[in-house]
């Protein structure tokens, strides 16, 4: 089992003949997965490390109605239209990697799958892998190992530095899941670790959160009111990020006094989930919760 | 990207919202000018991008036009959060009867759009927000309607004002939607939102933040990007990289946010202090690593710099292409402390070695390495 | 409330919308006018809010002068689904390469506008739905965006038509939204949508629907909501009724649009015809039945009314008063059959009882009885 | 049990001041619905009926934290405002009794319910009614008796003419729910109708349709999908109905050649509906099927 990716998955890369969209393709066939067609307006007839590409996801669609995800590169100012296609098209998982997507834009999206039921992964995120299986996603692979821990981050190398430490652990991952670092995104940390509450293969769940919003907070609530069991671990960047200011992250800032690295921990140990100040700590107390 | 009090103010009263009447001025010649034709009592605000100014003693009042004259020639040499003030509104000073918080925000977690207002006008909305949690409210904006007419009934009654205001506060909650919608803003606040003694509201002050990443669709805003940035921010923008300036002197370099923002805290937490945010991002070019290092090497405050690179997209060996070149370039002999680790790492730990510098595999090494360094006596090293 | 074609068309036209140069004539001279003017062969188009105008030979081809004199003579005489046709829109003959089905509509079931788009255009959207379903496609448009830009694309390759024809696809989905949103319209249609010999789509014809609980926002509209309705429709419309006419002879009367139906379709079943569907809605007032019973007694064809009223809001009461103020306003002989039930129902049927109507409470004798009755013959009973 | 109104109810009056609203709280109160309080703007500090009148949802709401479901009586442009101000409020069930609301207001309102899983009944709707236990709604309550006849209707009257018959043959009803005779409306057939199948109270279930869009063919597609089992009776109106006329209702009409007698019949008897061509066979067959 695994969460959002799994052997059922077929992947439709949307903007797979620019830079990025061509070479993570190549890099997600390597690992497995399941990439049956792209889609760039207007380059339809090419084909990319042998998928097909065609002008819009109607007729990649037609051609492969296999087809039940999508990865979006497409540039910032055109994620609006390519995502909405996606979902006209009943796309049910779209994993947005496009950083720098307009607030209002993602508002537009991220509130539309939601009232259609579908899922957006993102914007902002490094995607969704679920080692051994497959990868929507642009995280290198070798970080990663199929294993028994849920990992629901807001960040990228961060996770691949936790998740490595893993790996090394001999633990490894159930699915590892990108919510993304904007403001505001498709799925939460609540959703995504109900997600691991009912995957049976996740034993533990690792928070990685970071400074900015309230998502972590929410994720606390939901924990304390749903009173779920599953042992659940945390880590939270931005301790030391001043107010005010982004830290890389459209996201990751303080504003209004809300946000703080404080807020955060003190909610998530609230609720009895345990919160590291280093990332190594994390595989040694995860070693100790699975294997007694 | 924050535009200036009296930037925002211009876009608001185009957009129906009355502000008091004012002058900009660069000089005390053009506060003699704005308050000969403004007449009576005025206030000199200074137009800073920073918040507090109020605190810092950069809003004042003045009676008369010597009055005026001599506390601007103070302002005009005062430096708010840093922030050197260059630029003066000079405004009318508003008889003021109540003063009150209003603004458009996002709310994350109900992914929208909300009207917060507050009855404790004229306080810090950190304050406001953790202090006097009972004294706010928050209406969702409808993303297709707009703020619907009852926003403005709610309103009306949590200020507790009288019922003829309705229609004054409901054409200052659209202007504010309007003004979010048409120029991507993400915060439009009026802090304080005043009745005045004549019974108008007037937005006293105004401030807007606009999406960054908006901009590319508001053409006449994306040249202001650059003119509130320091040189330091202003190169690491040019280059692509995401950085922020702290106080501490072990500079920092990592690819991605959560990973810069994690080796800062490590830093701190190992006793160190961390002299910014340097995010060299996803798949950087060893140019772009290169500038990002440079900055730091060039910085007089920074004593070691700690290079944290968990490759990806990101290749170890472009990092260190790049590193090498920023220290030959600046030729710098400030300590470099080095993490790399993931796509190519072998390489790239091998051409640094080649110029003597030793990268570590282990994060703990690293930062417990960057911060003894941070910590020796300068003179004694 | 339905449009005219040549008004849709200058509408959509306004926003963009090609189409054929044409003029409105209402009488021979005004034929020849517009054709002097347009030069060439035309087109001339009956104005009539009916659908099925081409097959009923509203819509005819002239090459010559003398041509379309003599055919728009014969069509300021026909009558087209029982309306007579008192406007032609003259239009210039277009050279058609292709012809497209292109219409903006509610799909309810998604709760959403949608293009609804079918290359088989110029036959009517009933058949394309029930036998050409694989020829037609249906996107929904985003309230917020409106039609985004994969939409053409979508419709571009669905039509098979040139990828440099995207542009002008999305003008017009995108007019037609405007349409939509600005004037409140439930359809937007353009059928046949022409790509012309010279490569440019061209709506030939073109329908819009406004959405006639919308009507109070549109002052200009509001006054033709009169102009295409019978003397009776008239009526029935000022006096808060709703009223459609049918072909059969048994006068119906209830209070509720569903149980109006199901008395008609009770009179069929039991083998009569109903002359129309008339509700009088929720609370009618004794001179709302009045009025709406009056309509059924003047209309010839009417040779029994069956009254069936449940009362709830609507009390039995005033439906009975009002029923014999009719009868005694038109003198009709007519026999009127009535069911009355519900609220204050002993006081109707005493009211009615007084000038020897009698009133039945069960729903099945009064529709057995008013069927009987009609199928009398009217030189015998 | 019952469904969407129950012991539970505490009912908000919009438009309180209104005939139609001070009409219709007084019958509420008089059948036993908990009408806790209404709003008219500007006429805050009246008294209805003994309902105390406020200006805003918010300071009602804020007085009466008890009130979850609001019955709207305010005219129809002022609806869609009181709709909004009725949801940002919290409050769970609002039931719309108004007609003529403009089709695009009725959009937004129906698809920002959905979205924050909001219940909206109507608009155009009689409302709900659980005999015995309450009512939100206009319909005459002397039609209504308690019992084991759940019934969705798209009408007023006809629902009154065949929930009387049901009355009169002793089997009463769970509850009554008129989804509203517009063409788009909050709750449609399926969505009540899974509340009947889920309702043990319910024995039996009712539909009342009419000609005019796919709703009735939706539910017949979705009994045929779940294989449900309830005995399901229906009656449609609007046999005789011509094409392309309003009859009454505006979602009456049949358009595009969509939404026939003819295929809402079909639909329904093909998902093992009995469809009745008289509304007193309705009660009739109730008894055969409930009592064997």
């Amino acid at each position: 089992m695994a969460i959002l990716v799994d052997e059922g998955t077929r992947v439709l890369v949307q903007g797979i003949t620019g830079r990025q969209g061509a070479f993570h393709t190549k890099l997600m066939i390597d690992y497995g997965t399941k990439v049956v067609a792209g889609v760039t307006p207007g380059k339809g007839g090419l084909s990319i490390h042998g998928v097909p590409v065609y002008n819009s996801v109607l007729s990649a669609i037609h051609k492969h109605p296999e087809i039940n995800t999508s990865i979006v590169f497409v540039p910032a100012q055109y994620s609006l239209d390519a995502v909405l296609e996606a979902l006209e098209a009943g796309i049910e998982v779209v994993v947005v990697i496009t950083e720098g997507i307009p607030l209002r834009d993602e508002l537009i999206i991220v509130n539309k799958a939601r009232s259609m039921d579908r899922i957006i992964v993102g914007p902002n995120t490094p995607g969704v892998i679920s080692p051994g299986i497959g990868k929507v996603g642009i995280m290198p692979s070798q970080a990663f190992s199929r294993g028994v821990v849920g990992i629901v981050s807001r960040s990228g190398t961060l996770t691949y530095e936790i998740s490595m430490e893993i790996s090394e652990a001999g633990l490894g991952q159930s699915s590892v899941v990108g919510i993304g670092g904007d403001p505001v995104t498709g799925l939460d940390f609540v959703e995504v670790y109900e997600m691991f509450i009912n995957d049976p293969a996740t034993k533990a769940v690792v928070i990685i959160g970071e400074i900015g919003g309230d998502a972590e907070e929410r994720l606390a609530d939901y924990i304390k009111r749903s009173g779920v069991e599953k042992p659940t671990l945390a880590y939270i960047a931005g301790m030391t990020a001043p107010p005010g200011k982004r830290m890389g992250h459209a996201g990751a800032i303080i504003s209004m006094g809300l946000g703080t690295w404080e807020s955060k921990r003190e909610a998530l140990e609230d609720a009895g989930v345990m919160v590291f100040k280093a990332p190594w700590e994390i595989s040694r107390a995860l070693l100790n919760v699975i294997q007694g | 990207m924050k535009l200036y009090e009296y930037e925002a103010k211009e876009i608001v009263s185009r957009y129906g919202v009355k502000v008091p009447r004012g002058f900009l001025a660069t000089s005390i010649n053009g506060v003699r000018e704005a308050v000969e034709k403004l007449g009576g009592e005025v206030v000199l605000k200074s137009q800073v991008l920073a918040g507090r100014r109020g605190i810092s003693g950069g809003i004042r009042f003045a009676k008369t036009l010597k009055e005026a004259e001599e506390t601007s020639s103070e302002l005009l040499k005062m430096r708010i959060s840093g922030k050197e003030v260059k630029q003066l509104l000079v405004e009318e000073r508003v008889c003021v009867d109540k003063e009150l918080y209003l603004a458009l925000t996002i709310d994350r977690s109900k992914r929208a759009f909300a009207i917060l207002a507050s009855t404790l006008g004229g306080v810090e909305v950190e304050e406001l927000v953790r202090r006097h949690p009972d004294a706010l409210i928050k209406i969702t904006v409808d993303p297709i309607v707009g703020p619907a007419p009852f926003t403005s009934r709610w309103l009306t009654e949590f200020y507790n004002l009288s019922k003829d205001l309705e229609h004054q506060v409901m054409k200052i909650v659209d202007s504010m939607w309007r003004v979010a919608v048409e120029y991507d803003a993400e915060l439009v606040e009026f802090n304080p939102l005043a009745l005045s003694c004549s019974g108008e509201l007037i937005a006293l002050d105004a401030k807007i933040i606009i999406d960054d990443n908006s901009l590319y669709r508001h053409g006449r805003l994306i040249d202001k990007v650059y003119r509130d940035l320091s040189d330091a921010e202003a190169i690491a923008k040019r280059h692509g990289l995401s950085y922020v300036e702290l106080s501490g002197n072990i500079g920092i370099i990592c690819n991605g946010a959560g990973l810069t923002m994690a080796t800062m805290d490590l830093v701190k937490t190992y006793g160190g202090e961390p002299a910014n945010f340097l995010d060299i991002g996803g798949g950087a070019s060893s140019e772009q690593v290169k500038e990002g290092l440079k900055l730091l090497l060039t910085n007089p405050r920074v004593k070691v710099v700690l290079v944290n690179v968990f490759g990806g997209i990101t290749k170890c060996d472009e990092v260190a292409e790049g590193l090498i070149s920023a220290v030959s370039e600046v030729g710098s002999v400030k300590p470099i402390v080095v993490r790399l680790i993931g796509t190519n790492d072998s390489i790239g730990r091998r051409i640094l070695m080649e110029k003597g510098v030793k990268a570590f595999s282990s994060l703990r090494e690293a930062v417990a390495v960057a911060v003894e360094l941070a910590r020796r006596d300068p003179w004694r090293s």
